[in-house]
């Protein structure tokens, strides 16, 4: 049999579709499970379970689903199916309730056809469709998977040891944190790109040993390759480094919500809730340098939080020059001359070189007298710590890729005032950064339909983030897969691995 | 002090050790609570300036007694009295405090009983500052050097280490520390076995110099006959716990009485008897867990008789022996 | 002999308890563990839904009742990170865990007793002074460097054994081996060497301080001295007694050894307990960390209870219980 | 007398030490004919037990021979290759020690430490070492000895365990047997049993003894001739009864006094003053002379030769040793030397005084 | 009756074997170099040479801020664009970076010199803390015996259950989860300091307690009784300085170990942060570039610490031997 091994840092958390949104759990996921609409290899969207859609009127979808179609159990794909995955996946526990909009009603009309009616007009309804994996209504409730596993289950949920997907793998063997085995679908509906038989996944999580693995020829594909080896990789003469831009952008927050910031020296007031601590902050970091040094040339230093392959007018944003004297100058304006201290929170597995890079940071910054105190920690503490309900932080940094592919997400999620969270916006706005403008301006990017009145809002929307210095962006980060030589495969910008487009010389 | 009033009266003192297995095993195995009787109603008397020996095979309790005496060992019964105050009973515990200077102990080995990591001086003055008996390190120290010159060291010997010293030297020592507390009553527990004859000799010649020149009394602790000979006003034997024979020192060794008296004596070889073939005495010392029914001896008597079997004999006219009592003994 | 093993089975009791109160005592201070159970955005009124569900609310003493019930009956809770039985997680791990530290406790043994054997019986040789030093050295770097090191030399650079992973494994009932395959075969030499060159070294060192002793014990001068062979009188006379301390700190060693496969685990991305535990750790996921130290507990106990009625095996002064032993 | 067992010429042995190499024995010299019982007495630490060990070639390192040679039944046995004298070792020369209780290896049965010797050094086969094995057994005075062949050590009392392991000395029967203080542990009951039944043993075997002890009372019961160790040397040597009642050595004759004894009174015992001297600082000349009443200007410088006491002069050159049973090691007995205080008559030229200790 | 030696006029002493020469009083250094340690210690070669790298490796680590080109713990010192540079001898060395730069561009050599410091520091709290720990409840347990014996072996017993690492794994994860980003560098330092502390310290106890219950018996202890000294100054000034010897050694080795312990805590990321690296976290950090190529990042630090636990190691063998009397 032709077998594929490869390695990720992370794990396959829950086969359950709708438990985790991450990245490459949600690749994995793809390999099993299939959705109405996919995107091609160049993220394009695609039909899949759907063989094609239409918009009769503007709040009404109509999905003409795919025939002869089989569950990895041997039943039947209908329309009852979907209408159950959609009630799943925007049910409580739910990781994925934003794929598909709230507001949505799912209709059946026939065996293979399904309504989906909206209460407002919404063009990228269907944007994040690619992951909504559509799951089996009757063998969910026969194994009592109906709902997404709740938080407090005393028992562990069926689905996120089991799959029965329409995908053209099977997997047939999951331990979880250790190995995970897929195998060809002899039943799927359609024409599998892959010449795989097998493929088996296993977490490595230290660097050095899972280099080693590839470079040894152990396995066929590594996510990521360190910066640092990659030129070890590629002479290695086995293998290369399969290198591209991603769509993550990386960059840095700020309290600006609290009265007096945590863990600081200053007392009783918040130093960035004044404009001139922010720009001189964002002054003081030497991107440039940040992305020739410690992410070896292989990160794109960004002016905006989108990356720009996503935004059609990007290029007319530009990073303000690095400026260290003049942020000194700005530190004294605002009347900290001698600077003062504060705690960074960064995390130290999650992004490439994450610990390096709030490093990096914390040395320009004591440069113009600003003391940081550095947190580093592993994602699962650092998100635990930062994230709501505590947002426990006050200058931090993260990776941010818009689901939708699309720029409303960061006005929205990123860049929403989080209000008395009960507005649903600035989820991941950590130090609440907030514009009225800016939460305007993405109500209005939402219904617009017109893509240049579109554009126009969008660049209004961010010029005004820049302008307010509301959050320091520092670059798109490069992915960075280890592949064997004997091995093709697709990368696509969202680093997700497809399975179905891997190939592997016997 | 009158004749009429010993110095150390030992009176029915008794000494029993738990050596009973752990709870559970005896729930288990259903087995008895086990003692020894380490020591089984022992009485003697030593008057001022006399020798008193205690002699047996090994095991007999002599050391039990000793420990008893000085008060490192509480008795299980008895009482033992010192100048009449006793060393069990609280209502005489002051006066017992006063008591503690005058009696001191002499151990088998002598480098054990020091402190290898403190200096002879240190160690000779411990008891002139436990008591109290002089102020001032001058007056310490000459007291010191005085006390080593009194068992033939000099008094620069107090700045080294016990391991700088010979056995014969460090028992100098141990001597030594044992006078430094105005002691007047000494208990040696077999204090030359560890050394060597001619060391042994020094020993033995000091202590007596010293019993002659200060007075002093002496509970003398030996498995060696002939050196209990030496030194012994009175000698007590001892077999199993029990005090079979208690004598003159003369009238022991050379008319004993009790058949294990005899027995030792035998089996002691003797330069006068150059090539002679001793008569061994069968057997050995029984276990004294579980120690013959009777008198302990039986076992091993030549004389024993049903009611060696049976019947303990008591300790009267100084031997306890059946056979001594019905007048069987050979002569 | 029953009442040794009566009270030795009373003290095991009573010491995992005691390191269950601990292990559960941690709930405690590690701080609420619905926070680390539901996600950023789940409301208050649902978290504290979950806390009396889980019945955190009760007192600190009703709970751990509770806990050491549930033990009993083999549940120790749900993993929070994976969202499973701790049990069946731990079921899962466990026959990596102690299929390598059985080859790294044979690989310390053997290479232990034999470097150690020659050390005594030839300690002036060049050869012997040489075990010694590399021997330290073994002890002076990091195991996780030593691992890596090894990966390096014999896995990238040579190619000749793998760098991670159990290999192919057989299942056997519920029990998963990798003795049976030669990629699992080969997949254990590098880890084993890894955890147990720490326990090698000091059992080496063991061995030649206790040889050494018992080589000037007088019944081995006696034992020359009736004219035994030289082999008679190491082999059989010396080596044997000298086995018996061997074997208590060997015992204690082998409970480390379990302990200490958390780091070659992690090296080597072992499919273990050790490394679940990592994990674990860095998650706060309390029920594992718990449950594993539980077990490890209990693995030492046997452990000893094990080594103990080896050492009545081995020294027969030891079989006697009753207090007349001379 | 006949050709001896074992014959000693001029045995040296020294302990190579960070101080130097110590000689603890210097020059040693004594035969022990067939069926004789040699007493080998001395203060701890004369060298005694290196003598020992010397002979059965097992000495501790870092002690080793330098000079002189050990013969048995006239073949020279300090040379052999190493794996030969093992096998000279048990079954030409027995070995006890002084503590029973070490002696054994507490790990075996006490038939499995019989049989193995007994195997080692015969033909015999297994069924018919152990039937010899409990014959030894009996042989010793173990009660029931085919049950408690199956013992451990530690299930033996003292005096049964000194018992084994004069049978395991005998197993193979050996021509010569080295006692290194056999009694010392025991009780005098005890040891007086043992001594008896080394002596029966022996005189039925005949088989020669070097029976080495402190106690000069088990000298005297047991032994036909005597050696009375100084510093390494061999101070006197000669019948029991010539030593033990007409020392000559000034050190014997102390010794002799030291000894207390049960016929004799409660006077003062004569004592040595000081003690051995330690091997790092053995004066010149005669080791004794810093202790020795009789001291005069050569012991300080001359050490003295063993002088033949028993016979005819032994000036004319022949080895003293070999044919004399008597010799003593000292300067007044040495008619050459002119200076020296009082002839050598039949009293003891010596005395040490019991003096008590003086009050000023 | 009172023996007043001033009017006894005493005989002249007897002669006591060889001549005793007078010793004039001497310190305790004096005492040391006349000793047979240091006469053993200045015959092995190894111990000679152990003694100088650990003196030398304290000395350079305890003068780490006078003597290095730079402090590795200030974050305005360190220049990005110095990042990853090789050793002053390889081809692109630059001065007055000798060892090369990590890749923040820290300069090798000081961080290698104050993360010896930092390891030197926990390592030498752990065992004072540990030390201080086992020997009070050794004593204590040997002295009393029974059931306050019983309780503390048993707590010994589950200690020893959970090797160093465990604990400090187990400490570490429970601290930080409930203090959170509260805890600074410092917080850090105390926290591995009683983890260490806390697992390290069975064995002290143990020997302690073995020694105590050896000593307890012997005749000296039952002389001082019978001069009716109380069992605690029995137990503090007879015993105690009788159990230092072995005390001493297992300090020695647990030095070594605890500084082992902590850079391997550094490697399961729970050690010290990577802004104010330990000998640990230098080589947790190189550790990701040895395949790289950049291997001064790890080797010096990995030298360094080999070097030191290797030095302590061989001194607390050669003190374990010397201090041996069955081996002299
Ligand atoms: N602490 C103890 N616990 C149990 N039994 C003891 C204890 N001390 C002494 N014995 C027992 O009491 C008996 C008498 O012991 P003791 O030491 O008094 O004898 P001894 O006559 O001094 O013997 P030795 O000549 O060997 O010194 C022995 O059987 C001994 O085993
Ligand atoms: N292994 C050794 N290293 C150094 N010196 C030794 C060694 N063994 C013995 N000696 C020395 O050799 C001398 C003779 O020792 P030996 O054991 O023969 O004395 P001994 O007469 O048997 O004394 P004891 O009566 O105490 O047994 C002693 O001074 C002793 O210190
Ligand atoms: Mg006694
Ligand atoms: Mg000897």
């Amino acid at each position: 049999a032709n077998v594929f091994r490869f390695a990720f840092q992370g794990d396959i958390k829950s086969l359950d579709p709708y438990s985790l949104k991450e990245s490459f759990t949600i690749g994995m996921h793809g390999a099993a499970y299939e959705s109405l609409v996919t995107r091609d290899k160049d993220l394009n969207l695609a039909p899949q379970l759907a063989e094609s859609w239409e918009t009769p009127e503007p709040t009404r979808w109509r999905f003409h689903l795919r025939k002869n179609v089989k569950f990895h159990d041997g039943t039947d794909f209908t329309a009852d199916d979907v209408i159950f995955s959609a009630a799943r996946v925007r049910a409580a526990g739910s990781n994925f309730q934003t794929n598909v909009p709230s507001d949505a009603e799912f209709v059946k009309v026939d065996d293979h056809t399904v309504d989906m009616v909206l209460k407002k007009p919404n063009p990228i309804a269907i944007f994040q469709f690619s992951t909504w994996y559509i799951m089996s209504r009757s063998w969910a409730e026969k194994n009592g998977a109906t709902a997404p596993s709740p938080a407090s289950a005393a028992s562990p949920s069926y689905a996120a040891l089991h799959e029965n997907g329409t995908g053209p793998f099977v997997i047939t063997e999951h331990q979880p944190g250790v190995r995970t085995v897929f195998k060809k679908f002899p039943g799927y509906w359609g024409n599998v790109e892959s010449n795989v038989d097998e493929a088996v996944f296993t977490t490595i999580g230290n660097a050095a040993t899972r280099v080693a693995a590839l470079l040894s020829g152990e396995v066929d594909w590594i996510d990521p390759v360190p910066l640092q080896d990659q030129p070890r990789v590629e002479s290695s003469g086995n293998a290369v480094v399969m290198a591209g831009p991603e769509l993550r952008t990386v960059f840095l927050g700020m309290d600006q919500w609290r009265d007096e910031l945590k863990d600081s020296s200053v007392k009783g007031k918040n130093p960035f809730k004044d404009p001139r601590v922010r720009q001189a902050f964002y002054l003081a970091i030497d991107e440039d340098t940040i992305a020739k040094r410690v992410m070896r040339g292989q990160a794109t230093p960004s002016a905006l939080l989108i990356a720009p392959s996503l935004y059609a007018r990007s290029g007319e944003f530009k990073r303000p020059a690095y400026d260290a004297k003049k942020a000194k100058a700005l530190l004294t304006e605002a009347g900290y001359p001698d600077g003062f201290s504060l705690t960074m929170d960064c995390p130290n597995d999650r992004y490439v070189n994450d610990e390096a890079i709030c490093q990096a940071v914390v040395s320009m910054l004591a440069r113009i007298g600003v003391k940081v105190n550095l947190n580093a920690q592993p994602k699962a503490k650092y998100f635990a710590k930062v994230l709501a309900p505590a947002y426990d932080t006050s200058f931090y940094l993260v990776g941010w890729t818009p689901s939708s592919q699309d720029s409303h997400n960061i006005l929205y999620e990123i860049a929403g005032c989080r209000g008395d969270g009960k507005s649903g916006r600035g989820g991941w706005n950590l130090g609440n950064y907030c514009s009225p403008k800016v939460d305007a301006l993405a109500d209005q990017v939402e219904g617009e339909t017109d893509s240049k009145a579109r554009d126009a809002e969008i660049k209004d929307g961010f010029d005004t983030i820049q302008g307010e210095w509301g959050y320091i962006p520092l670059h798109q980060q490069a992915l960075a897969w280890g592949v064997s030589k004997k091995v093709t495969l697709v990368q696509r910008p969202d680093n997700m691995l497809m399975l179905y487009w891997v190939s592997k010389q016997p | 002090m009158s004749a009429a009033a010993p110095y150390v009266e030992v009176d029915g003192l008794r000494r029993v050790f738990d050596v009973s297995k752990p709870w559970l095993n005896r729930m288990i195995e259903r087995a008895p609570r086990q003692t020894l009787k380490a020591v089984d109603g022992v009485a003697f008397s030593i008057a001022r300036g006399e020798t008193f020996a205690l002699v047996g095979e090994s095991g007999s309790g002599k050391s039990t007694v000793a420990r008893m005496v000085v008060g490192l060992l509480p008795p299980s019964g008895g009482e033992v009295r010192i100048t009449g105050i006793s060393m069990t009973d609280p209502r005489q515990a002051a006066a017992r405090r006063r008591l503690r200077a005058r009696i001191q102990m002499i151990f088998q080995d002598p480098y054990a009983s020091m402190n290898p990591r403190w200096r002879v001086g240190a160690i000779v003055a411990e008891p002139i500052r436990a008591f109290d008996l002089i102020q001032g390190e001058a007056a310490i120290r000459a007291r010191v050097g005085a006390l080593l010159e009194l068992v033939g060291l000099h008094p620069d010997d107090a700045r080294k280490y016990p391991h700088a010293f010979s056995g014969g030297q460090r028992q100098r020592i141990a001597i030594a520390r044992a006078l430094a507390s105005e002691a007047e009553f000494l208990v040696g527990d077999e204090p030359t076995s560890a050394l060597d004859v001619s060391v042994q000799a020094q020993i033995l010649n000091l202590m007596r110099d010293l019993q002659d020149r200060l007075g002093l009394t002496y509970l003398f602790i030996s498995h060696n006959l002939a050196v209990v000979r030496h030194m012994a006003t009175r000698v007590g034997v001892m077999y199993l716990g029990r005090l079979v024979e208690v004598g003159g020192g003369r009238e022991i060794f050379v008319q004993p009485r009790h058949p294990y008296t005899r027995m030792l004596l035998d089996a002691v070889p003797d330069l006068a008897h150059i090539g002679r073939s001793r008569v061994p005495v069968a057997g050995e010392i029984p276990n004294p867990i579980d120690p013959p029914p009777g008198c302990t001896f039986n076992p091993r008597c030549p004389l024993a008789n049903a009611r060696c079997r049976s019947e303990v004999p008591e300790l009267r006219n100084g031997v306890a022996c059946h056979a001594a009592e019905e007048g069987r003994l050979p002569a | 002999m029953l009442a040794f093993l009566l009270r030795r089975a009373f003290q095991s009791v009573v010491v995992l308890a005691v390191v269950g109160l601990i292990a559960f005592s941690m709930f405690r201070f590690a701080g609420d563990p619905v926070n680390q159970i539901v996600g950023p955005d789940t409301p208050v009124a649902e978290r504290a839904e979950i806390r009396r569900s889980l019945g955190l609310d009760d007192p600190t003493l009703v709970q751990f009742g509770r806990y050491a019930g549930n033990v009993l009956r083999g549940d120790f809770g749900i993993s929070y990170q994976f969202r499973q039985p701790v049990a069946a997680l731990l079921a899962e791990r466990m026959p990596a865990t102690l299929e390598l530290a059985f080859c790294a406790t044979v690989f310390a043994l053997t290479v232990g007793i034999l470097m150690g054997v020659y050390c005594a019986l030839r300690r002036d040789t060049v050869l012997a002074k040489l075990f010694q030093a590399v021997s330290l050295v073994g002890v002076s770097l990091p195991t996780f460097l030593i691992g890596i090191l090894l990966i390096f030399l014999f896995s990238v650079t040579l190619g000749w054994l793998p760098s991670y992973g159990r290999g192919d494994t057989v299942r056997l009932g519920w029990w998963t081996t990798g003795f049976l395959t030669l990629t699992g075969l080969k997949a254990l030499i590098l880890p084993s060497i890894t955890l147990g060159l720490f326990q090698m070294t000091l059992i080496m060192r063991l061995v030649r301080a206790e040889m050494l002793e018992v080589l000037r014990t007088d019944y081995i001068r006696f034992a020359r001295a009736r004219g035994l062979t030289t082999h008679a009188v190491h082999f059989g006379h010396a080596l044997k007694n000298t086995l018996v301390p061997v074997i208590t700190i060997a015992g204690l060693q082998l409970g480390s050894v379990i302990a200490f496969s958390i780091i070659t685990e992690t090296v080597f991305q072992w499919p273990g307990m050790g490394l679940l535990f990592v994990q674990a750790v860095q998650n706060v996921d309390i029920p594992i960390m718990a449950a594993y130290l539980l077990l490890v507990a209990a693995i030492f106990v046997t452990i000893n209870l094990a080594v103990d009625l080896l050492y009545t095996v081995v020294d027969p002064r030891l079989r006697l219980s009753t207090g007349r032993t001379a | 007398m006949s050709e001896p067992i074992l014959s000693v010429r001029d045995l040296r042995v020294a302990f190579e030490t960070r101080r130097g190499s110590l000689p603890a024995i210097d020059g040693v010299s004594f035969d022990i004919g067939r069926g004789e019982i040699l007493g080998v007495v001395g203060e701890s630490g004369a060298g005694k037990s290196v003598t020992g060990s010397a002979v059965i070639g097992l000495l501790d390192p870092p002690g080793r021979i330098v000079g002189g040679e050990i013969r048995l039944g006239g073949e020279r046995i300090d040379t052999l290759p190493p794996e030969r004298m093992r096998r000279v070792r048990g079954r030409r020369i027995g070995m006890i020690f002084q503590d029973p209780l070490t002696s054994l290896d507490p790990l075996y049965r006490v038939g499995e430490q019989i049989v193995e010797t007994i195997r080692t050094h015969t033909d015999l086969s297994a069924r018919a070492a152990r039937t010899r094995a409990i014959d030894l057994l009996a042989e010793v005075g173990i009660p029931a000895p085919e049950r408690r062949i199956d013992g451990y050590p530690h299930e033996f009392s003292g005096g049964m365990r000194q018992r084994v392991v004069i049978a395991l000395a005998l197993a193979a029967e050996p021509e010569l047997i080295i006692a290194d203080e056999p009694t010392t542990a025991l009780d005098v009951s005890v040891q007086a049993q043992v001594i008896t039944l080394l002596k029966r043993l022996c005189r039925e075997h005949g088989t020669a003894v070097m029976l080495v002890t402190h106690d000069m009372g088990v000298i005297a019961e047991a032994a036909d001739r005597v050696a009375v160790m100084y510093s390494g040397r061999i101070a006197e040597i000669g019948p029991v009864e010539a030593v033990v009642r007409n020392p000559r050595h000034p050190y014997a004759v102390g010794l002799m006094g030291a000894i207390p004894t049960l016929t004799q009174g409660s006077g003062r015992l004569a004592q040595i003053p000081g003690a051995m001297p330690r091997l790092t600082a053995i004066p010149p000349g005669c080791a004794f002379h810093p202790r020795c009443p009789k001291v005069f200007g050569r012991c300080r410088v001359d050490r003295p030769e063993p002088i033949r006491t028993d016979a005819a002069p032994a000036r004319t050159g022949s080895d003293p040793a070999s044919s004399s049973p008597s010799a003593v090691a000292c300067h007044l007995y040495d008619p050459d030397a002119a200076d020296r205080p009082a002839p050598a008559g039949g009293e003891p030229p010596v005395a040490f005084h019991a003096e008590p200790l003086q009050v000023r | 009756m009172s023996t007043s030696v001033d009017e006894a006029a005493l005989a002249p002493p007897l002669p006591t074997g060889a001549p005793l020469a007078p010793e004039a009083p001497r310190s305790g250094f004096a005492r040391f170099l006349g000793s047979d340690l240091w006469a053993s210690f200045q015959r092995s070669k190894l111990a000679m040479g152990a003694l100088a790298v650990t003196v030398l490796l304290f000395g350079l680590a305890f003068s780490a801020p006078w003597i290095a080109p730079q402090n590795p713990y200030d974050p305005a010192q360190l220049e990005l664009i110095n990042s990853n540079l090789p050793p002053l001898w390889a081809a692109d060395g630059q001065a007055p970076f000798v060892l090369g730069t990590d890749d923040q561009g820290r300069d090798v050599l000081s961080a290698v010199l104050y993360g010896l410091r930092l390891s030197l520091i926990i390592g030498l709290l752990g065992v004072a803390v540990s030390g201080t720990l086992g020997i009070a409840l050794g004593l204590v347990a040997g002295y009393f015996g029974g059931i306050v014996d019983a309780v503390v072996m048993r707590v010994a017993d589950v200690q020893l259950t959970f090797p160093a690492i465990l604990i400090a794994l187990v400490v570490d994860g429970v601290a930080k989860a409930a203090f959170g980003g509260a805890l600074d560098t410092n917080a850090t330092i105390l926290l591995i300091v009683v983890s260490i502390g806390l697992s390290f310290w069975v064995q002290y106890a143990r020997t302690v307690r073995s020694s105590v219950m050896v000593e307890r018996g012997k005749d000296y202890v039952q002389a001082a009784r019978l001069i009716g000294l109380s069992s605690p100054v029995i137990m503090v000034r007879h015993v105690l300085p009788n159990v230092t010897g072995p005390v001493f050694v297992i300090a020695t080795i647990n030095l070594a170990l605890a500084i082992i312990t902590e850079a391997t805590l550094s490697f399961l990321g729970t050690g010290l942060p990577e802004t104010m690296p330990s000998l640990g976290t230098l080589i947790r950090t190189g550790n990701r570039f040895l395949f790289s190529g950049e291997w001064w990042i790890v080797a010096f630090p990995g030298a360094a610490l080999a070097g030191l636990v290797l030095a302590i190691n061989l001194l607390g063998d050669w003190l374990r031997d010397a201090l041996n009397p069955k081996l002299q």
